[in-house]
């Protein structure tokens, strides 16, 4: 294993191209992110409003699809206020801490296995901005971090409920972090290292499928156990519902960002958003075989390739459908069009089997991706929220104890498996 | 390569800033935080020894171990420091070490 | 060996009364009498039977194959070879010799027990005499059983000890406590010549164990120091005679043992005239052979012990005091076998030391009846006809008077009898004869008349107040063993007389074999020896029928006599009656000086100005630099950062400092 | 100079900026921030010196507990300014000098010194983390327990401090 030093020689050793090339993967992914961020929050409040029967947003564009974008120019064009007596710099520095750690700790996530079939300049393009052989490490390293965001944002605003707000959410994220910590160590157990690739070849599916993923383990051990302290402490460390009491409005008005407005905000949002993506990402990576596909690589199954393209047509078309019959004169042009454009992938897909292959781990990856962030809001649409008590004993009596025991459990049982 | 020379400088300077914190700063947290700085300097200069030694060498790892053991030290010492922080403050309703100079109240 | 139990364990026999004395001493406060004598009687009871079995497992198994028996139980002092493997160990032995002693220290040992059962009914501390008096045998023991020096002189200075715990036994007494310390301290003056002459010994020999020692002084041919040689043995054993003077009570150290009769009289009678005293002749005959070695040593000794024999029998002669008497006598007798040593007849002087072991504690015994019946009277002068009221103790103690005088067939007169033959036996040892003749005829003088102021004649105390009554039993028995013992203790040697061989003398040959033939050497052929040794018999007789006779004459028939012999011999008669002023003599020369330097330069200049002085120098001297330094402790956080970055700064300093001094250099440059 | 100069140079002076902005801020919360910015920073160091885990462990366990605990703590007390007072003359006057005069000695030697340690030259040799989980578990397994112990007993400890004594 050359580490990270090697690895950080060699890529500064790179020329120029190498610098352009992630400058621009960066700038992708920041696009990328951000948008799918907007489009989350629109998603988010789609699903709960049918969870509630209700339409949701619908005035903004087709099916409301224009409401992230009339939120962020929302966001822009207010007024942005500072309150009195606050204290300038951290009132400033906490928001950006919070968006720029959430946005790095998505450096680190791998996308897929192979890089893209054509260079650039003589770089072959990977599917990740870096990948050292501590991803994980780094990871928790910016979660920890990540704790200062809130924390200072209370603590600034120089006001009662966000102060509150900050104590109660760095400490429930400091707790939740043991758990969170804890719970993966018996994933890095099985793949002895801490890179993400590593953990996701370790769980490979090309023999029994879902069945090598560690949330089955049969390569190793089943880690359902770890996953369910892992989901359960990541969702606290995003605090989002059950776990959102730093921005429990029914009591702190908004929480920790009570003070803040406009685009400040904004940022506290979008930080939100992303962690909540890339806690998804990790979980996928960590318990559901990355980008390896729930079925076999045994020719049988090799039609489950076309899932894609199987998913991608029929809905393509549906919005074609859906689109025609449109009230309004906008969506009736809109809608069709994207439509048509997700038809025409599908059928790329099926017409260039190259970039079919290529797509599968992206694809499987963002699917589970996708679906745990659906989960997300799912939970926010169901639970109601935990009382602070409850909070704290959770965190600290059962699922510290609980990952503790899966990790010595775990560790035998790796211990065995090693044995000759 | 960075010469191991350099880091122990580094080391020294940052320890030397630490002590100054310590006898400048009055209020008593400020003065834990120093501490803190001081103990990240000798660990710097631990890490530094540990990778100065060549790979061969069976000692080679203990340095970065110590600073494994220096670290969880200095958090137990944060935890029962910040309680007795917290207990004298309530106590003489003041952070300044200059006003805490009696053994009772 | 398991036919030798008791020998293979002899540490039991001074454990015995170790343990009862811890007993009595540690629980017997609360306890009552009974108890208390219970546990001391069958300590001592028990030793003695053990020693009495050890005996026989040591003449039975042992002493036919010519060896001693000897056993190191652990070691006390041990030096690895670093220090060239000193040792001196735990070690015990038994030859005939320390036969000799043990019986006698824990038979009578035993009898007095019982008898101060009955004597110190009455008396406080019980429990704490019987343990002292416990303690006293646990330390004899081991003084007689030891097998090197070092252990020796534990036993030693623990019979010291016991003996000033028991002189000054009644301690709210001031005469008491005064003549313990008394003891204590003219003892230890002998002491310092008993270690000198260890020092000197090691220092010659490397060694102090006796067998190796010895061995090395007889395999090995060291050259004879005639008279006025002064060479290691010479002055080796004149160190050890002197330690042997302190203990008994020997010219000039003898003082302290007439004031030693404060203590109770079972005590006078155990320590101070049966066992502890003659510790010395024991070490003496112990160490034999040193002696043999240096004319010079022997020679002093002889007519030491001669000269003290002489002059505390003159001093006996005119004292009042029943037990001051027999003080002196006590040391006159210790004087006796102090000559027979002298002269090489070191059996004799064995010989000596047990008879007198059984008639002097006799007669203590009786006097402390005797006292008991007066009601704690001791002033012979206010005895007289107490013939009749106590007759038990009468018959005992004329008994014993008639040993000490040396009338046939009793013990005193065979052993005096050698001893006086010996002396006359060597070359040049006729004076010492002569004042030994001298010296019985005084014994049986001031005897008889001890016998007739106490037993005959009118009553001179007030009969309304003093109901004279005979003792317990528990007092009278011992009397009556050590009477009998008294009287056939000498028959041992009697055969001697009439051409038979003296068994005493042979059984103790393996041990003095060499020095017998020193002192037969001089004998001539053995029929003339043998004349000689008939006609010195009747002679000493004779003398000793003549002191009677005086005394007769003197306290019976004209009671007046006395009082005008001491009017018309004014002088001589204050002389005698002060005891020759030695304690007078000794304050003016040595106490006194003493106690002035003790007051004026160690007290007033040494103590007061240097020692105190020094003291509370300091003890001021930190007040001081606290007084200064305490403004540091201010209390204030920074300021102690400030001194720790100081202190830190100069332990930097320090360390780097060969890399500092050139860069230093430069700066100053 | 190569890129790990560059790296190192860089870091440094952060580490030196955030510590000396520790001792000039007069709100004990920036100096907190300042401190993290040099934990980071010495993390970063870490990084180059090739001690992954330890990096990691640096800002996990001091960048994101011991410091959260002191900004907690910070505004548990909602501290603010110190105030300016000077009761020790030797801290007033002396303190300057003094820390001047360690940190002069203490660089000084270490130049003096620092020459005589050999550096490496290849980057490789690093720690890797399951070496030093090896080590952590064998050789150094006893102080390893004991540490262990001692947090129990802190924890503890803070939990006594911490409760309010019950009237």
């Amino acid at each position: 294993m050359n580490g990270f030093i090697s690895h950080l020689t060699s890529t500064l050793s790179e020329g120029t191209g190498f610098w352009v090339l992630t400058f621009i993967k960066i700038l992708l992914l920041l696009f990328i992110v951000l948008t799918v961020n907007a489009y989350l929050t629109w998603f988010e409040r789609k699903v709960v409003a049918h969870m509630q029967s209700r339409i949701g947003p619908h005035r903004v564009g087709p099916h409301g699809l224009l409401q992230p974008a009339a939120d962020g120019l929302k966001f822009l064009f207010k007024e942005d206020v500072m309150p009195a007596g606050v204290d300038k710099f951290v009132y400033l520095l906490a928001p950006f801490l919070a968006l720029t750690l959430s946005l790095a700790s998505l450096a680190v996530i791998p996308f897929g296995p192979q890089p893209l079939p054509f260079p650039f300049f003589g770089h072959q393009i990977n599917l990740w901005i870096t990948n050292p052989d501590i991803g994980l490490l780094i990871l928790f390293a910016i979660t920890a971090l990540g704790v200062y965001g809130v924390a200072l944002a209370g603590w600034a605003s120089n006001s009662k409920y966000p102060l509150l707000g900050g104590l109660r959410s760095s400490a429930q994220m400091v707790s939740y972090e043991l758990a969170l910590t804890m719970s993966v160590v018996g994933v890095v157990l099985m793949a002895n290292s801490f890179s993400l690739t590593d953990i996701i070849n370790q769980q490979d599916s090309s023999k029994y499928g879902f069945l090598g993923w560690n949330i089955i383990g049969i390569h190793s051990f089943t880690q359902v156990v770890g996953f369910l302290c892992f989901f359960i402490s990541a969702i606290a460390e995003t605090n989002r519902v059950p776990f959102d009491l730093p921005e429990a409005e029914s009591e702190l008005v908004a929480g920790f960002h009570t003070e803040y407005s406009s685009f400040k905000f904004a940022m506290f949002f979008i930080a939100e958003y992303t962690s909540m993506i890339t806690v998804s990402a990790l979980c996928t990576i960590l318990f559901f075989g990355g980008w390896h596909s729930p079925f076999p690589a045994a020719p049988f199954w090799h039609f489950t390739h076309y899932l894609p393209s199987v998913t991608l047509l029929p809905f393509g078309l549906w919005v074609i459908y859906d689109g025609i019959k449109y009230e309004t004169i906008w969506g009736r042009l809109v809608l069709p069009l994207i439509g048509a454009v997700i038809t025409a992938i599908g059928a790329a897909l099926l017409i260039f089997p190259a970039a079919n292959e290529f797509i599968q781990a992206p694809f499987w990856l963002l699917g589970k991706v996708f679906f745990f962030l659906f989960f997300y809001v799912w939970a926010r649409g169901t639970l109601p929220r935990f009382r602070y008590d409850q909070l704290m004993n959770i965190g600290w009596k059962l699922l510290l104890p609980v990952s503790i025991v899966n990790v010595i459990i775990t560790a035998g049982v790796v211990l065995l498996r090693t044995k000759p | 390569m960075v010469p191991t020379q350099y880091y122990l400088v580094l080391s020294a300077i940052l320890f030397g800033l630490g002590v100054a914190a310590f006898v400048f700063r009055r209020n008593v947290i400020t003065i834990f935080m120093s501490i803190e700085l001081m103990l990240n300097a000798v660990n710097l200069s631990f890490v530094a020894f540990s990778q100065s030694m060549p790979a061969t060498n069976a000692h080679k790892l203990d340095g970065q171990l110590f600073v494994l053991f220096v670290i969880v030290v200095a958090a137990a010492e944060a935890a029962v420091g910040l309680g007795i922080i917290i207990l004298t403050a309530r106590n003489r309703q003041s952070l300044n070490v200059e006003r805490v100079d009696l053994l009772k109240l | 060996m398991p036919n030798q139990p008791i020998l293979e364990h002899l540490w039991i026999i001074p454990l015995l009364p170790l343990l009862g004395g811890a007993i009595n001493g540690l629980f017997g406060t609360k306890w009552p009498n009974k108890i208390v004598n219970t546990v001391a009687l069958s300590a001592t009871g028990l030793s003695f039977l053990a020693a009495v079995e050890a005996v026989r497992e040591f003449i039975t198994y042992v002493a036919p194959t010519g060896q001693i028996f000897r056993k190191e139980f652990f070691d006390w002092i041990f030096t690895g070879a670093s220090a060239g493997n000193f040792r001196i160990g735990f070690d015990l032995q038994m030859d005939q010799l320390t036969v000799v002693m043990v019986l006698v220290v824990t038979g009578v040992g035993f009898l007095i027990h019982i008898y101060a059962t009955g004597y110190m009914a009455h008396e406080g501390g019980y429990y704490r005499f019987f343990s002292y008096l416990n303690l006293f045998m646990f330390f004899m023991l081991i003084l007689v059983l030891a097998a090197n020096y070092v252990l020796l002189f534990v036993g030693w200075e623990g019979v010291g000890l016991a003996s000033y715990l028991l002189i000054g036994f009644y301690f709210l007494k001031k005469s008491a406590s005064d003549a313990g310390k008394k003891a204590f301290i003219v003892n230890r003056i002998g002491d310092f010549g008993f270690m000198l002459g260890m020092f000197l010994l090691f220092r010659t020999f490397h060694t102090l164990d006796f067998s190796q020692l010895f061995h090395q002084v007889a395999t090995q041919d060291w050259p004879h120091e005639g008279w006025g040689v002064f060479g290691t043995f010479t002055v080796a054993g004149l160190l050890l005679f002197t330690g042997a003077c302190g203990k008994s009570a020997q010219l000039p150290l003898y003082v302290w043992l007439p004031d030693a009769m404060e203590g109770p009289t079972p005590v006078s009678a155990l320590i101070h005239a049966a066992t502890m005293v003659t510790a010395g002749v024991y070490v003496v005959a112990r160490s034999h052979i040193l002696f043999q070695h240096s004319e010079t040593a022997l020679v002093v000794v002889a007519i030491v012990g001669c000269a003290t024999a002489f002059f505390a029998a003159t001093i006996g002669l005119v004292q009042t005091d029943i037990k001051k008497v027999l003080a002196y006598s006590t040391v006159s007798q210790l004087g006796y076998m102090f000559l027979a040593c002298g002269v090489g007849a070191f059996s004799a002087g064995i010989f000596h030391l047990m008879t007198h072991a059984f008639f002097k504690a006799l007669l203590f015994l009786a006097a402390g009846s005797v006292i008991h019946a007066m009601g704690g009277e001791q002033d012979m002068l206010r005895m007289g006809g107490l013939r009749k009221s106590i007759k038990y103790t009468f018959a005992t103690m004329f008994i014993a008077t008639l040993a000490i005088a040396g009338i046939p067939p009793l013990a005193g007169f065979f052993s005096k009898d050698s001893i006086l033959l010996s002396a006359y036996s060597i070359p040049g040892g006729h004076p010492l004869y002569f004042v030994g003749l001298l010296t019985a005829l005084l014994t049986a003088l001031y005897m008889f008349r001890l016998v007739f102021l106490t037993f005959w004649g009118k009553p001179r105390y007030d009969e309304h107040h003093v109901h004279v009554h005979e003792s317990p039993w528990s007092m009278l028995g011992p009397l009556v063993v050590l009477a009998v013992l008294s009287v056939v203790g000498g028959w041992l040697a009697a055969p001697a007389l009439w051409g038979g061989k003296d068994y005493f003398t042979e059984f103790l040959a393996p041990v003095f074999g060499s020095g017998e033939a020193a002192g037969a050497a001089a004998a001539i052929d053995e029929a003339a020896a043998h004349s000689l040794e008939i006609a010195l018999a009747i002679v000493a007789v004779l003398t000793a029928a003549l002191g009677i006779a005086v005394a007769y004459w003197l306290y019976l028939r004209q009671p007046k006599k006395p009082a005008e012999l001491a009017k018309s011999l004014q002088p001589v008669y204050r002389t005698l009656y002060n005891k020759y002023w030695v304690d007078e003599l000794y304050a003016a020369t040595v106490v006194r000086p003493l106690v002035w330097i003790s007051d004026h330069v160690l007290w007033k200049i040494v103590d007061v100005e240097a020692i105190d002085g020094t003291v509370n120098g300091i003890a001021h001297g930190a007040t001081a630099i606290g007084d200064r330094v305490r403004h540091t402790q201010s209390g204030n956080t920074r300021s102690y950062a400030a001194w720790v970055v100081v202190g830190a700064l100069v332990v930097i300093v320090i360390v780097f400092w060969p890399t500092l001094r050139p860069m230093i250099g430069m700066v100053t440059k | 100079m190569s890129a790990p100069l560059i790296i190192f140079f860089v870091l440094a002076a952060l580490a030196v900026i955030g510590a000396v902005s520790l001792i000039l801020q007069k709100h004990p919360i920036h100096s907190a921030l300042s401190l993290i910015v040099v934990m980071v920073a010495l993390a970063g160091l870490y990084l180059l010196m090739g001690a992954e885990f330890v990096a990691a462990v640096q800002i996990i366990v001091y960048g994101g507990a011991i410091m959260v605990l002191f900004v907690l703590v910070i505004m548990l007390l909602n501290a603010g300014e110190e105030e300016r007072t000077d009761f020790s003359k030797l801290a007033k006057f002396g303190g300057l000098p003094l820390a001047l005069a360690l940190t002069g000695l203490l660089a000084a030697a270490m130049v003096r010194h620092g020459s005589s340690i050999p550096n490496l030259e290849t980057p490789g040799a690093l720690a890797p983390t399951g070496q030093l989980s090896t080590l952590l578990f064998t050789t150094f397994v006893y102080p390893f327990e004991l540490t262990s112990f001692l947090i129990l007993v802190a924890i503890m400890g803070a939990l006594v401090l911490a409760q309010r004594e019950k009237s």
